[in-house]
């Protein structure tokens, strides 16, 4: 599958002037997240979108698709298998996309850090732009990081996704060390019984064994 | 509670099995592998119609693995281990989906988490792991925190042909 | 003008038949052009020259006059004109169509079958109606059977229905020269229109004799059941020729015959149900129910040829529902639909033949995606679903435009709201038919896929103007209804070459046409402003995060084509949508036993074959004896 | 300044105005929505700033069926609200009903091509299920107008609207009370807000047509739905509630429509595809019915 969305065209450096300034504050005004509910994180979304916090005073909400949103949403852990869907999914995401890792997870592995099917930093993975500490954050910071996100994107900080245009080979070198490497990290592991035997053939080859 | 079936156990299976009562309501039957089928059978007939899980664990020390297949009978409210062991450096085991048909995932997540193989199961392929190369996970010998430091940690991926500020942003956030 | 050239319409297409059965297939096809391009000629010659009579009287078994009279009349002029422009476009395509390996020996009866459709348009005399009708019925039924065993089943099914209508038409045809000694359908319309206040129960009798014929032959309820069998086996390029022209013969008939006998019969002779005669009331709901039929049989076919061939039995549905309001608006309407059906619905099943010809599909759910590789194809097939859709700006709205204000003249608001529901429903059915074949994925085995040859591009492409013109002109062809309507003593309808003037709206085609341009425009001004877009792979889709190819999910697993309404079949399980059909089964079956009783009684066929002859001879010989 | 490019520069300042209008309401409900459900919700011009984001962003697009496809909805919708009376004025003259209904449909019928070009089986399971509804709320849709139609014998929008402009006693909603009914339910559908939301379902099918809309697409697919708002309200404004003498009342009238709409989606959850049209068969239906039937006999 070859990913035609990501075109791996001359980054310009855009200066902020007048249009990419209003067409920033459109943009902060108006973010569409998708949140991927990777992990433990997507409970605190529920009270930080309904009425207790209500997350649609900043125009946010969320979306359905990753063609539609602006905003992906590393809820938590993140292991190898989900995160082969969430690059598919980010990389399905138009620009200007923004990325936000929720707790501890997504920075550094978290209380996962010695896990082997969880990956420890996503920044490696796809440019992040704003991550959230704690186990889990409370609403509260929630709220605070997507305020300091619509800062950053007003003052044309929030750039990861050109970032990842940028060093697109970098990011994909990571990932295809983690999703696609081809030998084994620790030890290999030789499968003894790969010519799959019937159960008469590993009995009969047992009886000879304890014979000899 | 379970005197009924233990008692039958023994008049029938005595000389293959060794019976202990280790919980009301919980029994353990520990047999050789490959009494396990005609165990497990016999069970299903006795109103034992519910096999909620096969478990698995890893005796290092005594080089052998060890099955646990978990039955239930709704009648008699017993819950049955019967456990088995095998050689950890062949670790083979009768499939049982002839007896459970939903045994067959049961059996591929051992396969693939422990390595035992089950002929007969007629999918073995992955279910979890993602194009693991490795000793199977839940192997006591396998060191998963040597697995995450090599593969997971920022210095495993080279910073060449990268502008300055970007590895400069980059290893920031190393965390030693 | 010579009188001759009438003859010639009906004899030169017959001759060149009969002389290309001896020639090879592709001369064959080269020459039903040539054929075509000749008879659009002297069809067009013939266009001033209203009136123009050929008569032939002879004697035969001393039963009195017999007359062959052909005329151009108004009326068939019309049908005349709209059927040879639409046949030379599809024969054209046909040219294409029939190449070495599709080539179908078709031509010489389909050449045939041209005289016969000239020689119904030009009768005036019942004898010869009936005559080129018998023609065009054999020799449809030898072009439908084309050598296949499906086929051949489907042409036996249609010319069942079509013989028994034939016999209803011809006990009229003798009740009527029995009664009014004349064979001439003007002078015999006259006579059984004022027969109504004498001899009511007589005139009724013949008039629905006709009704059956006619209704059998467009495929009007009950007699509805054919076109899905004989459209959808018929030769793909001819199923054009089927659904456009042949099924409006019997239109042609009820316009020729049944509605200026009500129309002329004076009033207060009947009773008047919503402001027409009752007759006509009840064919309003025949046409109304034929059309539901036709609309929700078309929603759950997966067969696309047999779905377009529903869709032609609802909109003649829609047709017989114009033609009932007896009005002037109503019969122009009838007029105008027709003409506009003919044009679209050729180019649908033009379009068809063509992802036919390339794919050798017919099960919509294994094709899709065509779009991409077809776009010609594709354009004609959506402009046709939009006109027969009846959305403006193309020539269907303003067909369906007019019906409607012909139902709320009459106020025959109830009749109104069946034909919106399958109205409606043209579209569940319509884009249907465009998504499964046409969008979604495009198959791999189809990614080499061309687009159709050049004479059929080129003829789809006139037919895509001829669905336009009319949409945006409409005076283009109702200018044409003032005069056929005058023929038949119905007041003149309003129209202006961009407007036309119904019941209780006027419309202007050209301002809908234009307004929908600036509208577009102003979208595509938006469209340009906006950021730039680039091109994926279509698979390239949300799957909630899955590469499709990971659950070994191809384009074709990913098109979804299959039983597309699903969900609302529930809704018409009450519908007894069967009965019909069954009842044609149960009739089948007796009249299978009575042949086999029949065959009972000669040991063996070749006895039978004797028995038969001896039959006829005994009832010649008693008839001339008489 | 010829007449014709007078007439175009006004119909395009209504375009622009329809698409504000929309844009406006569909602010204002998510606002009403946000108080039923205890939140203070967006700010009112959130959608405006929704669809201009949109156009800022780069868009994805599968072949040309899909740009052509997303052009002619909008275009559609556009041209039908031309027809659509606003206060008492029409700039073509004539707007007849059937020409909306019909005019509308090649929106539709632009919106079903475009995301089903896209090739994603969502987007055509939900173009199905809108084609479905169709056939649920036109009916009953179609028999209250033919009501209309009966007593006044004109097809003309702007006609019903005239005939009520002598004050409130004057309103169709009391003249065709049954018939307000029937299209106030046929409405909910219309629009496409719950109980009849069967072709966005976000959980079920991704938001159905809208899944691989991205930029500048879902920003048309947004206004598209002002546009239709614009275009329905419009309608039963000046079917029902007495058409309007001034702009503001007009747009007030509007907004109460979609008010009552905004009210009964906040509190009602959806109805399975084929329950749904039967519901609107049987009520509105009857309803509707009924109305046609009355006023045949003694309207």
């Amino acid at each position: 599958m070859e990913h035609d969305n990501i075109y791996l065209t001359n980054l310009r450096d855009e200066k902020q002037n007048m249009w990419t300034g209003l067409a920033n504050y459109f943009r902060k005004r108006s973010m569409w997240m998708l949140y991927y509910c990777t992990g433990c994180g997507a409970i605190e979304l529920p009270p930080t979108m309904t009425s207790r916090y209500d997350m649609e005073r900043l125009g946010m909400g969320p979306m359905a698709t990753p063609r539609q949103a602006d905003l992906l949403l590393i809820t938590g852990y993140l292991s190898v298998k989900t995160l082969k869907r969430v690059i598919w999914s980010y990389e399905q995401m138009q620009e200007p996309k923004y990325v936000v890792g929720f707790g501890s997870c997504p920075i550094n592995g978290g209380i996962y850090w010695d896990a082997y099917p969880v990956i420890n930093h996503l920044e490696a993975f796809m440019p992040v732009d704003m991550s959230i500490a704690g186990c889990m954050p409370r609403p509260q910071a929630i709220i605070d990081a997507f305020e300091k996100l619509m800062d950053e994107i007003q003052q044309g900080k929030a750039v990861g996704y050109k970032r990842y245009r940028k060093h697109y080979d970098w990011y994909k070198r990571n990932q295809d060390l983690v999703l696609n490497r081809q030998s084994a990290v620790l030890t290999p592991y030789v499968d003894p019984f790969a010519s799959m035997p019937t159960a008469a053939e590993l009995m009969a080859q047992e009886s000879e064994d304890s014979h000899v | 509670m379970y005197d009924h079936i233990f008692k039958r156990a023994q008049s029938l299976h005595g000389d293959k099995i060794t019976c202990e009562k280790k919980h009301p309501q919980q029994l353990e039957i520990k047999t050789d592998r490959h009494y396990v089928m005609n165990l497990l059978s016999w069970l299903k007939t006795e109103s034992y119609v519910h096999l909620a899980f096969i478990s698995c664990i890893d005796w290092i020390e005594e080089n052998q693995f060890e099955l646990v297949y978990h039955v239930y009978s709704y009648e008699e409210k017993n819950h049955i281990l019967v456990k088995t062991r095998l050689d950890r450096d062949r670790p083979w085991m009768h499939s049982i989906i002839d007896v459970w048909g939903h045994a067959q995932p049961y059996e591929q997540e051992i396969h693939e988490m422990f390595g035992v193989y089950f002929p007969g199961n007629p999918d073995l392929s992955g279910l979890f792991l993602h194009n693991w190369k490795d000793l199977p996970p839940m192997r006591k010998d396998f060191n998963p925190k040597d697995y995450s430091l090599a593969l997971y940690s920022l210095k495993g991926m080279g910073h060449e042909a990268l502008d300055m500020d970007f590895i400069q942003e980059i290893t920031e956030l190393e965390v030693e | 003008m010579s009188p001759l050239f009438l003859l010639l319409l009906v004899v030169m297409p017959v001759g060149f038949g009969l002389v290309s059965l001896a020639l090879p297939k592709r001369l064959s096809w080269f020459l039903f052009f040539f054929v075509n391009i000749l008879v659009l000629g002297v069809v067009f010659k013939l266009k001033s020259s209203t009136g123009l009579t050929w008569d032939l009287k002879f004697n035969l078994f001393s039963t009195g006059a017999v007359s062959l009279k052909l005329a151009v009349t108004h009326l068939g002029w019309f049908f005349l004109a709209i059927s040879s422009v639409a046949t030379i476009l599809f024969s054209m395509f046909s040219l294409d169509f029939n190449d070495r390996k599709h080539a179908t020996f078709a031509a010489p009866f389909w050449m045939i079958l041209i005289g016969a459709t000239n020689g119904i348009f030009l009768s005036q005399s019942w004898i010869a109606f009936f005559f080129a009708w018998e023609l065009m019925s054999w020799t449809s039924l030898l072009i439908i059977g084309h050598g296949k065993t499906p086929s051949f089943k489907a042409g036996i099914y249609y010319y069942a229905l079509s013989f028994f209508g034939t016999m209803a038409m011809m006990a009229g045809i003798w009740l009527l020269y029995h009664r009014t000694g004349s064979w001439d359908i003007a002078t015999t319309t006259l006579r059984i229109a004022a027969d109504f206040t004498t001899h009511r129960s007589f005139a009724m009798t013949v008039t629905a004799l006709f009704a059956v014929g006619f209704l059998a032959k467009s495929a009007l309820f009950p007699f509805h059941m054919w076109p899905q069998m004989a459209h959808a086996e018929a030769p793909d390029d001819f199923s054009a020729y089927l659904s456009g022209i042949m099924i409006k013969y019997g239109i042609y008939g009820l316009a020729l015959f049944v509605i200026p006998v009500f129309a002329m019969t004076p009033k207060g002779t009947m009773k008047i149900i919503s402001g027409v005669p009752w007759p006509m009331y009840a064919l309003a709901w025949i046409s109304a129910i034929t059309s539901v039929i036709g609309t929700v049989m078309a929603i759950f076919t997966n067969d696309m040829k047999r779905l377009m061939a529903w869709s032609t039995v609802a909109n003649v549905g829609y047709i017989g529902v114009a033609l009932s309001t007896n009005s002037s608006l109503g019969y122009a309407a009838a007029l105008f639909h027709t003409a506009n059906h003919m044009i679209f619905k050729g180019s649908i099943f033009a379009a068809l033949a063509a992802v036919k010809f390339r794919t050798g599909e017919r099960e919509m759910h294994k094709l899709g995606g065509l779009a991409y590789v077809m776009p010609i194809t594709f354009m004609t097939f959506l402009l046709g679903i939009i006109a027969a859709a009846g959305i403006p700006p193309l020539s269907g709205f303003n067909s369906k435009w007019m019906i409607f204000q012909a139902l709320f003249e009459k106020k025959m608001v109830f009749v109104a709201t069946v034909i919106f529901f399958s109205s409606t429903g043209a579209f569940l059915y319509l884009f249907r038919a465009l998504h499964t074949v046409f969008l979604g994925q495009l198959s791999p085995r189809f990614r080499h896929v061309k687009e159709a040859p050049m004479l059929m591009s080129f003829s789809m492409i006139i037919l895509m103007i001829l669905m336009l013109i009319p949409g945006i002109f409409p005076g283009t062809v109702t200018g044409f209804f003032n005069n056929i309507l005058a023929s038949f003593g119905f007041a003149p309808i309003k129209t202006t070459l961009n407007s036309m003037t119904g019941s209780t709206a006027s419309i202007n085609g050209t301002v809908i046409a234009a307004v929908f341009g600036l509208a577009v425009l102003i979208v595509f001004i938006m469209f340009l402003l906006g950021a730039r877009q680039h091109k994926v792979a279509m698979m390239d889709n949300y799957t909630c995060g899955e590469d499709p190819e990971d659950w070994k999910v191809g384009p074709e697993r990913y098109h979804y084509g299959y039983d597309f309404y699903q969900p609302i079949k529930p809704l018409f399980a009450w519908m007894p949508l069967g009965a019909v059909e069954k009842l044609y089964e149960t009739l089948r079956r007796s009249i299978e036993r009575f042949g086999n009783l029949v065959s009972s009684i000669s040991a063996d066929g070749s006895r039978l074959g004797w028995t038969f002859v001896i039959g006829i001879l005994i009832i010649i010989v008693t008839g001339v004896m008489k | 300044m010829n007449a014709h490019a007078l007439t175009a520069l006004k119909l395009t300042g209504i375009a622009f105005g329809a698409m504000s209008l929309g844009l406006l309401f569909m602010g204002l409900g998510r606002i009403v929505s946000a108080r039923i459900q205890r939140r203070i919700g967006p700010p009112f011009y959130q959608s405006f700033i929704d669809v201009i984001k949109c156009f800022t962003k780069t868009s994805i697009t599968h072949n040309f069926v899909m740009d052509l496809g997303i052009i002619m909805a909008l275009g559609g919708l556009i041209a039908t609200a031309f027809f659509v009376p606003f206060a008492n004025f029409s700039v073509l003259g004539s707007s007849s009903v059937v020409i909306v209904l019909y005019l509308m449909s090649i929106g539709y019928l632009g919106m079903a091509m475009g995301v089903s070009a896209s090739g994603n089986p969502n987007a055509t399971i939900g173009i199905s299920r809108a084609l479905a509804l169709m056939l649920g709320y036109k009916i009953p849709f179609v028999m209250v107008i033919m009501a209309m139609i009966l007593t006044y014998n004109s097809s003309d929008l702007l006609t019903y609207a005239l005939a009520q402009n002598h004050g409130f006693g004057s309103w169709h909603i009391f003249k065709y009370p049954l018939g307000f009914i029937a299209v106030e339910i046929a409405f909910q559908a219309m629009v496409g807000e719950k109980p009849y939301d069967h072709m966005i379902a976000p959980a079920e099918i991704a938001s159905g047509p809208m899944v691989e809309l991205s930029g500048k697409y879902l920003g048309i697919g947004f206004l598209l739905h002002a546009v239709q708002l614009y275009v329905e309200t419009g309608l039963i404004v000046n079917l029902f509630l007495g058409g309007a003498q001034t702009w503001y009342i007009m747009m007030v009238k509007m907004f109460a429509v979609y008010f009552t709409t905004m009210c009964i989606n906040a509190v009602m959850a959806r109805y399975r595809i084929e329950q749904g049209i039967r519901h609107l068969w049987i009520w509105a239906g009857s309803f509707a019915l009924l109305q046609l039937v009355y006023t045949r006999i003694w309207g």
